[in-house]
């Protein structure tokens, strides 16, 4: 497969995470409650809004919970996620929605506050005290003071009217729902595991004949058989979670795990399958493709949840800063091994060497490398910007003439 | 130097020599009036050397270049492997192209002599008398040239020179629509004559225009293409009607008489409007071998000798009686070609040859005199407004009888031989077994004409000189030497040559039968030379009949030509009017012809707007989404984002 | 004696003295520009003089280029040979009608991938047409001296812009080369036209005549490309160079099977009638010509003078140097019916409507587009007759309608009217315009002894001589004689109103009407008397392109034999 | 357990509600908040696959954004103003000189009538009194 056709496969890949009920609810609630109370010269009853809005809200919260293909427990961490995220979003929509400008700024001040959690969350603090105080702190200060200054008094056309509303929130939605529906594809890796586990169900199981093939009748011994529609169906199931496999393929300096040799067996062992019609002789070939395939994407998951493992520190993917261990002699046994016996936690763990002693400090100094590092010509530039846009902002908005009128 | 090949350059080369020194001359104010004599002087050494040239033309021809065996002297040439189309410039004189010389620059001389008088004072001096020169080297050029595209050239050049005198008098509207006349009918011909030669020379694979080789494989030709042959015979012939003002292409020469007087008598009487003679004469070997469009040569040559001698029974001007009268010869002249065929070719083109040679000289002598009437008269020429002018003009008087006389065909004189020589061919044609009984129709046609000829000749003489004395206003009569001289040279021409030169000798005859184009026509038969008595006594009384007629109507003052008139009027009233030809091909051919052009103008007015149409379609197009550039920034911001949303949106949930 | 070293070297003087002349005068003014413009002008027709002179002997000495046809295949050779190409790598001292010099490479030394070239040379079919292009500049600045009196700098800058492009275009053997080239003539046209054209409707014809041929163009460029890539799919090679080109054509149509030359030739279709499109509008063929009349009439007088002489050429020059070449097989078999019968008709069709015509330069620009009608019938015709005076008649049929052109533009600076029918007489009034007029016009109908009476000649052999398509070489021989006859027709029948008959004349434009000043006599004497030289003198020009008419010829047959 | 997908969610749904602001309200300043919420839910992106990749860079690229957008801020907000005081409102809508010629304005059908307001109060110059609208003068 070239490189070029992997997200057209991705995007084609329609056989599970169709639009369904997780993605459908918080979208239809939510373009109808944001349709509701964008500002019109109809007055619409606020109840409605509202109602339409808490269920896209919970809607939300199930397809964050449900839809996502990930079991959420209970900790703390997901307690503070859901807080933030919550709050967020409300606010994005009560920011939107509301008429008054002045309400609108502290909405997105509400905002700005939110996302600074989900950045501390997210191990970002110097992101979020930057945020605050850029933010939430400067600018949106200065925009309450150019809406005191336009002094807004009494209603006007601007506030209390909504353009073209019907198309633009349909037009916000259906590309939510495509970002939604995407992540899923993505994410929710349920299909390759069901996958996998069907797989070995028909390798073990005896009846192949009869539920993996058409039943024969009696004296058709010995003749070709077609597929069912059933095998059809897994054949094509598992071409595609094969081709999502593919996408994480690694790098290629890392072939040494044996990836692409597991890649190859599945193809083939897919291929076999679809290479009808069948003999009686083909039944234990058969049972063997399957197996092939089960390793092969069970083999393959692995890796992928892992992350690419080379060495050195790495933030794992779930809230865990690791150590990953060197693959040693057997690369490939070393990749079957589950992502956390391949590596030992590091977090809070002194490393001198690292200069990761506490979280806060180790993420700016390692910010402050990074940025002085690998991006010291876009810091340039972004001050340059910045004294250009400050240059830029007297010359626009200082020279005021004596009477406008 | 003087050697005959030399001189023969020389013949067309002097008056090219003369043309210029006449322009030359014209460019310096003080010598704008000795501008004929380069003029005069190249002509007279021009046919100095014509003479010396024909004396030389015996058992072989005289060439230039003289050596035939290297590269011609190439106009312009291409050549492939295999074909080759080329103009050289070859010149070659034989018996046909010498006799042809010889009237040519003789009367050509004499002309621009009288010229010297009958031009005097006018403006443009020059001009004439450099047209007239270069007239006489393309005239010259045309009889020398060896093949057809020189000849074209030649044939071409005298067209202009026709052109140009014609319109000399360019300030006259007449003289101007006469001019452009002129050379758009003969060019409609001339496009013919082109398009045969290039027939000829493709069917005689398309390797040489030369005469000799074209005639040489014509046999082969006719083998080869049984319908082209005759077709590019036919067009070649159709460059000879145009050129020699036959039917239906004749009507430019009646009113080229616009022109002055002495460029009628050369170029519209007595050389140019033999070319095309002379170039059937010169394609007898081809013609020869095509009996249909000999027969259709005799036809037009017969059809237009009685329609223009009809139509000049009743002309007042005296200048248009003698152009119908030349159209009329004309006709004559291709009657006998025609003839050629069915007759030992020889004899017919003879007969052709010989009129062409005495109806030069009569008909120049009667031009001139008319001239010196006009000229006398204050350039009036309209026989009612003078009369009884032989007393006033002796010697005009003397040179106009001996032409008519020679015209009208009067036993003994120049015109009754060669007349002659053309009625016997007709009626020896008539034996033939192919179209016989057509040919005995046009010899009857021929008689007719004969005694009409007679009669309209001696009509304008005895309506011009006899009768009483009358002048327009202005007139003083009066002959200059410069003019009475080649007056007389010319009448003495025109009496005598004829005599001279056949009837009892025979000498025209076998000089001109020598020629090989001839002696190929003639494809072994031989030409008997006997005098037909009854022919020339029935030919000499239709003359006289004719005459007697013209002398009883018009000599004495009696009414009976006017009662003649009165009780028929619908003949007279036709010949007077020309017969409405000029109406008729303005009906049928001018309009339709204006039409079209008013049809494609028409058509061009649609054409020209047709492509804004396309031009049309972008904007329609345009119109219709133009509305979505509102200058709205949310709209576009909106469009932008619908159409991401349409398409990622059709790419994850849609397609499969 | 004029090496083609010294050619060599200069060659691109013709296009650099222009361009560097057009970004001269953009900074004078007045006086000056006009003075300026004269002597650029003038060393122009120098260097012109120059290099055709040097240029005919080396052409005509085809010593070399034996030397190659004998390494190549037997009979053939190269189609076209450039001679004295700038930049010519030079094995052993000798030409190899190839160039180095590299513009935009399309690879790092792929042998087969080769780069657009800046490529020119001179060989027999553009030599003449160079020679012309720089004979007409100098009366085109004369007749512009007092006909045009604003922003005169602008004016001559534009005008020998143009000048570089329509040279260019002849130059050219290189296909990007000859686009940009065959393109780029249509901006300054634009300026001139919409600039300082004397009616009102100037901008329109202006955008008319850009817009219309530019689509043309763009037809063309998609059949110039397509040919370029069809090549290369067929044989490796990616190449812009024409001779390139016309060879591996040539060759690989020979040794094709049935098969692949029914192919090609299925190609070839689309391609010919893409390219000769743009061409066709050049030219241009009746149905496509719109935008003459209007161009012409509404362009300042100095400007219609190039048009007609120069630009219109480039439309017929191209069917020869890229459509016959390039597509041998369609131009045959599409081609000649397509292109003879539009030109056949156009022949006819332009000579009624100039008949009908009641301004002066519409009637010329009318009778301009009968006679390229007859040089493109003439093409079509595809033997060396038919070719040889095409080619002829283009530089024939520039210097008597580009002459016929200036005279009316004199005339018409005299009078504040165009219009035939105001006009009565003028020769009695200005006997010497009269004198060159009749000239001209004796030239234009075909008279033996000027010039276009011998291209008629061998347009019409070439028409005769039409082979395997018998009759109808000579029904459009004889079309093409009717169009001679009606040439006379209309030119003289305007002569005739105008110049003779008693003395009419419009209002005069400005002061007082007098004959032809000395400067006047200077723009029209040498045309005039080039015409004369050509007519009587056409060997040594034929000779010259002999060689190169030959070969077309040549390829035309064996198309001729594939595509029967 | 919270993973990437969950911020990408979130990210999405603000970026989402950003843009129907911005389709929307027609009031500049909320336009901008819009925009401006749009690269929160970016911002958000870039820090959860920072995490997710265990490097720096995307919090670098969120750093950059709220330069860019300190910016933007003060580039847009000084256009508001001269904006602001050249039609005395904050409407979009106003502003749509540069649509095709021909074609008509776009307005509100039932426009909500305005009171107008005053003038910027305008400082006097040093030495020259300030001149009043003629009425007031009358009064």
């Amino acid at each position: 497969m070239r490189p070029s056709e992997a997200p057209l496969i991705l995007l084609a890949d329609t056989t599970d995470n169709a639009l369904n009920w997780t993605v459908l609810t918080p979208v239809v609630a939510g373009a109808l409650a944001i349709w509701y109370l964008l500002p019109s010269p109809q007055k619409r009853p606020l109840f409605g809004g509202a109602i339409a809005g808490v269920v896209a809200l919970a809607g939300l919260a199930g397809f964050l919970l449900q839809g996502l293909g990930q079991t959420v427990p209970a900790t703390v961490e997901a307690i503070l996620f859901f807080g933030f995220a919550g709050t967020a979003v409300l606010f994005a929509a009560l920011m939107i929605t509301n008429p008054n400008p002045g309400r609108s700024a502290l909405c997105f001040a509400m905002v700005v506050l939110s996302t600074c959690g989900l950045f501390l969350l997210l191990a970002a603090p110097f992101l979020m005290a930057a945020t605050i105080i850029i933010y939430a702190g400067a600018i949106i200060v200065t925009f309450l003071f150019v809406i005191m200054l336009s002094h807004q008094n009494g209603p006007s056309n601007a506030d209390l009217r909504s353009r073209e509303p019907v198309l633009a929130v349909g037009t916000g939605f259906v590309l939510l729902a495509t970002l939604l529906v995407g992540l899923q594809r993505v994410y929710d890796n349920r299909s390759v595991e069901s996958v996998i586990s069907e797989s070995i169900q028909l390798a073990a199981s005896e009846k192949v004949d009869s539920e993996y093939l058409t039943v024969r009748k009696d004296g058709d011994m010995g003749k070709p058989v077609e597929l069912t529609p059933r095998a059809k169906s897994f054949v094509s199931r598992s071409k595609a979670a094969l081709a999502r496999m593919k996408l994480a393929a690694p790098e290629p300096g890392d072939k040494a795990l044996g990836w692409d040799i597991r890649v190859r067996a599945a193809e083939n062992a897919i291929a076999d399958l679809e290479r009808t019609p069948f003999k009686d002789s083909d039944m234990d070939a058969i049972r063997d493709d399957t197996m092939t395939i089960a390793a092969s994407l069970t083999y393959l998951k692995r890796i992928r949840e892992g992350g690419i493992p080379h060495e050195g520190v790495t933030l794992s993917p779930y809230g865990q800063v690791r150590q990953i261990t060197k693959p040693g002699d057997n690369p490939e046994s070393f990749a079957e091994q589950p992502p956390e016996a391949r590596s030992t936690p590091v977090l809070l763990e002194p490393d001198p060497d690292l200069k990761m002693k506490k979280m806060p400090s180790a993420n700016i100094a390692a910010l402050g490398r990074v940025l002085f590092t690998d991006h010291l010509l876009a810091v340039e530039l972004a001050g340059t910007l910045l004294l250009v846009a400050t240059v830029g902002a007297i010359v626009i908005a200082g020279g005021r003439r004596e009477h406008p009128r | 130097m003087f050697e005959p090949s030399n001189l023969l350059l020389a013949v067309p080369a002097l008056p090219l020599l003369g043309a210029l020194l006449c322009v030359a001359f014209g460019s310096v104010k003080e010598l704008r009036k000795w501008a004929h004599v380069p003029a005069v002087l190249c002509a007279a050494l021009s046919c100095a050397a014509a003479l010396t040239v024909v004396s030389n033309i015996g058992e072989a021809d005289v060439h230039f270049p003289q050596d035939r065996t290297g590269e011609p002297i190439s106009w312009f040439s291409v050549a492939t492997a295999t074909t080759k189309l080329s103009a050289d410039f070859g010149l070659e004189a034989d018996q046909l192209s010498g006799i042809m010389l010889i009237g040519i620059t003789f009367i050509g001389t004499w002309i621009v002599v009288f010229s010297i008088g009958y031009m005097h004072g006018s403006p443009g001096y020059p001009r004439f008398f450099a047209a007239v020169s270069l007239f006489l080297a393309s005239m010259t050029l045309l009889v020398l040239a060896d093949n057809f595209l020189l000849m074209f050239a030649g044939w071409e050049g005298v067209g202009l020179c026709s052109y140009l005198l014609v319109g000399y008098w360019h300030d006259k509207p007449s003289a101007a629509a006469a001019a452009r006349k002129a050379f758009l009918v003969t060019r409609l011909g001339d496009v013919g004559l082109l398009l045969g030669s290039f027939l000829l020379w493709q069917m005689a694979g398309r390797n040489s225009f030369n005469y000799q080789f074209i005639f040489e494989k014509a046999a082969e030709m006719v083998n080869a293409h049984p319908y082209l042959f005759p077709a590019a015979c036919l067009l070649v012939f159709s460059g000879a009607v145009g050129k020699s003002a036959q039917f239906p292409l004749y009507v430019w020469l009646p009113d080229a008489m616009e022109g002055p007087t002495p460029v009628s008598a050369l170029i519209h009487a007595a050389t140019m409007v033999t070319a095309g003679v002379y170039l059937l004469a010169r394609c007898a070997a081809l013609f020869t071998l095509c009996p249909a469009v000999q027969a259709t040569v005799a036809v037009i040559g017969a059809f237009t000798a009685i329609l223009a001698a009809y139509i000049a029974l009743t002309q007042n001007d005296l200048k248009r009686v003698l152009a119908y009268s030349t159209v009329s010869q004309l006709g004559f002249m291709f009657l006998a070609l025609g003839c050629a065929g069915p007759v030992v070719p020889s004899f017919a083109v003879t007969a052709a040859v010989f009129h062409l040679f005495t109806h030069a000289f009569f008909k120049a002598v009667l031009f001139l005199s008319a001239g010196s009437v006009m000229h006398a008269m204050h350039d009036e020429i309209d026989m009612r407004l003078f009369s009884g002018l032989r007393k006033k003009l002796p010697v005009t008087h003397l040179a106009f009888l001996c032409g008519a006389a020679a015209l009208a065909g009067l036993p003994l004189l120049s015109g009754f031989w060669s007349k002659d020589m053309i009625l016997e061919s007709a009626l020896e044609a008539g034996e033939s077994k192919r179209f016989g009984t057509l040919y005995y129709l046009l010899f009857g046609v021929a008689i007719t004409t004969a005694a009409m000829t007679a009669f309209y000749t001696f009509r304008a003489y005895f309506r011009t000189f006899w009768g009483p004395l009358k002048m327009p206003e202005g007139a003083h009569p009066h002959e200059t030497w410069v003019m009475n001289i080649p007056l007389l040279v010319l009448a003495i021409g025109a009496l005598a040559v004829g005599i001279v030169a056949e009837p009892f000798t025979h000498w025209f005859s076998h000089f001109l039968g020598h020629a090989k184009t001839l002696v190929q026509a003639d494809a072994g038969r031989v030409a008997e030379h006997h005098l037909n008595w009854p022919l020339m006594i029935g030919s000499g009384a239709v003359a006289l009949l004719g005459i007697g007629v013209a002398w009883a109507m018009y000599a004495g003052n009696s009414q009976s030509a006017d009662n003649l008139a009165k009780n028929l009027k619908t003949p007279y009233y036709a010949s007077l009017n020309k017969l409405y030809v000029d109406e008729i091909y303005n009906v049928l051919i001018v309009q339709p012809f204006l039409m079209i052009a008013g049809f494609c103008k028409l058509c061009e007015a649609i054409v020209y707007d047709l492509v804004r149409l396309v031009a049309m379609v972008p904007r329609f197009l345009a119109d219709l989404i133009r509305p979505l550039q509102n200058g709205l920034v949310q709209f576009y911001a909106l469009s932008m984002a619908m159409g991401l949303a349409a398409i990622v949106g059709y790419l994850v949930l849609v397609a499969k | 004696m004029l090496t083609s070293d010294l050619i060599r070297t200069l060659l691109p003087g013709l296009l650099l003295l222009p361009i560097a002349a057009g970004v001269a005068l953009r900074f004078l003014d007045g006086q000056k520009a006009r003075m300026a413009a004269l002597s650029f002008a003038i060393a122009q027709l120098l260097l012109t003089i120059v290099i055709v002179a040097g240029g005919m002997f080396e052409v005509q000495d085809t010593a070399g280029l034996e030397a190659l046809t004998n390494i190549r295949e037997k009979r053939s050779g190269p189609v076209f040979a450039p001679r004295c190409v700038p930049g010519d790598p030079m094995t052993n001292g000798k030409q190899t009608f190839t160039t180095k010099f590299d513009v935009m490479p399309f690879s790092s030394g792929h042998p087969k991938i080769k780069a657009a070239q800046f490529f020119i040379g001179i060989d027999g079919l553009n030599i003449w047409l160079i020679g012309l292009a720089g004979v007409m500049l100098l009366p085109v600045v004369l007749l512009s001296w007092d006909t045009v009196t604003d922003r005169l700098g602008a004016y001559y800058s534009w005008l020998f812009l143009l000048q570089a492009g329509v040279t260019g275009a002849f130059l050219s053997f290189d296909l990007l080369f000859f686009y940009v080239c065959f393109e780029l003539t249509l901006v300054p046209l634009l300026f001139l036209i919409g600039g300082w054209g004397p009616g009102p409707n100037r901008r329109d014809a202006a955008r008319k005549l850009f817009l219309y041929t530019l689509a043309g163009g763009l037809m063309t460029l998609v059949g110039l490309a397509g040919t370029v890539l069809y090549v290369y799919d067929r044989t490796g090679e990616l190449t812009f160079s024409i001779p390139k080109l016309a060879e591996l054509i040539d060759v690989n149509m020979k040794r094709a099977d049935e098969a692949g030359q029914a192919s090609w030739q299925n190609a070839q279709m689309y391609l010919f009638l893409a390219m000769a499109f743009g061409f066709m509008v050049k030219i241009p063929l009746v149905p496509f010509h719109s935008w003459l009349p209007g161009a012409y009439s509404e362009a300042p007088p100095g400007v219609t003078v190039m048009l007609s002489a120069l630009l219109a050429k480039m439309g017929t020059f191209g069917l020869l140097r890229i459509c016959l070449p390039l597509a041998p097989d369609a131009t045959l078999s599409v081609g000649m019916p397509l292109l003879g019968f539009l030109g056949a008709f156009g022949i006819v069709y332009g000579a009624m409507c100039a008949y009908m015509q009641t301004d002066f330069r519409r009637l010329v620009a009318y009778s301009s587009i009968s006679h390229l009608g007859f040089c493109a019938l003439a093409i079509v015709s595809f033997n060396s007759f038919g070719i040889s005076g095409s080619v002829l008649h283009m530089v024939n049929h520039g210097l008597s309608t580009g002459a016929m052109f200036v005279l009316v533009g004199m005339l018409t600076r005299r009078y504040a009217s165009s219009q035939i029918a105001d006009f009565s007489g003028i020769w009695l009034k200005l006997p010497m315009l009269t004198f060159f007029m009749i000239f001209i016009a004796l030239a234009t109908v075909g008279l033996p002894g000027l010039n276009n009476f011998v291209s008629e000649v061998l347009m019409m052999g070439g028409l005769i001589d039409m082979r395997n398509t018998k009759v109808t070489g000579i029904v459009f021989a004889a079309v093409a004689g009717f169009g001679i006859f009606l040439s006379a027709w209309y030119t003289l029948t305007m002569i005739r109103t105008a110049f003779f008959g008693p003395l009419k004349e419009p209002q005069a434009a400005v002061g007082e009407v007098k004959d032809l000043t000395g400067r006047e006599r200077f723009a029209i004497g040498p045309l005039a008397l080039l015409c004369l030289l050509l007519g009587v003198m056409a060997q040594p020009v034929l000779d010259v392109m002999k060689r190169d008419s030959d070969r077309l010829a040549q390829v035309a047959d064996d198309a001729r034999l594939r595509v029967k | 357990m919270i993973t990437i997908s969950h911020y990408l969610a979130v990210g999405a749904v603000l970026f989402t509600l950003g843009l129907i602001g911005f389709l929307t309200r027609r009031n500049l300043i909320v336009m901008f908040l819009s925009a401006e919420m749009m690269l929160q839910g970016v911002a958000i992106n870039f820090v959860a696959f920072s995490r997710h990749h265990g490097n720096m860079h995307g919090q670098v690229f969120t750093l950059f954004i709220i330069a860019v957008a300190a910016c933007e801020a003060g580039i847009a907000l000084a256009l508001f103003l001269s904006l602001y005081r050249k039609k005395r409102t904050l409407d979009v809508s106003v502003w749509q000189d540069l649509r095709e010629a021909g074609i008509d304005e776009t307005t509100d059908a039932q426009p909500l009538t305005t009171t107008p307001e005053d003038a910027d109060p305008i400082l006097t110059k040093a030495g020259i009194a300030p001149k009043r609208p003629l009425e007031e003068t009358n009064v």
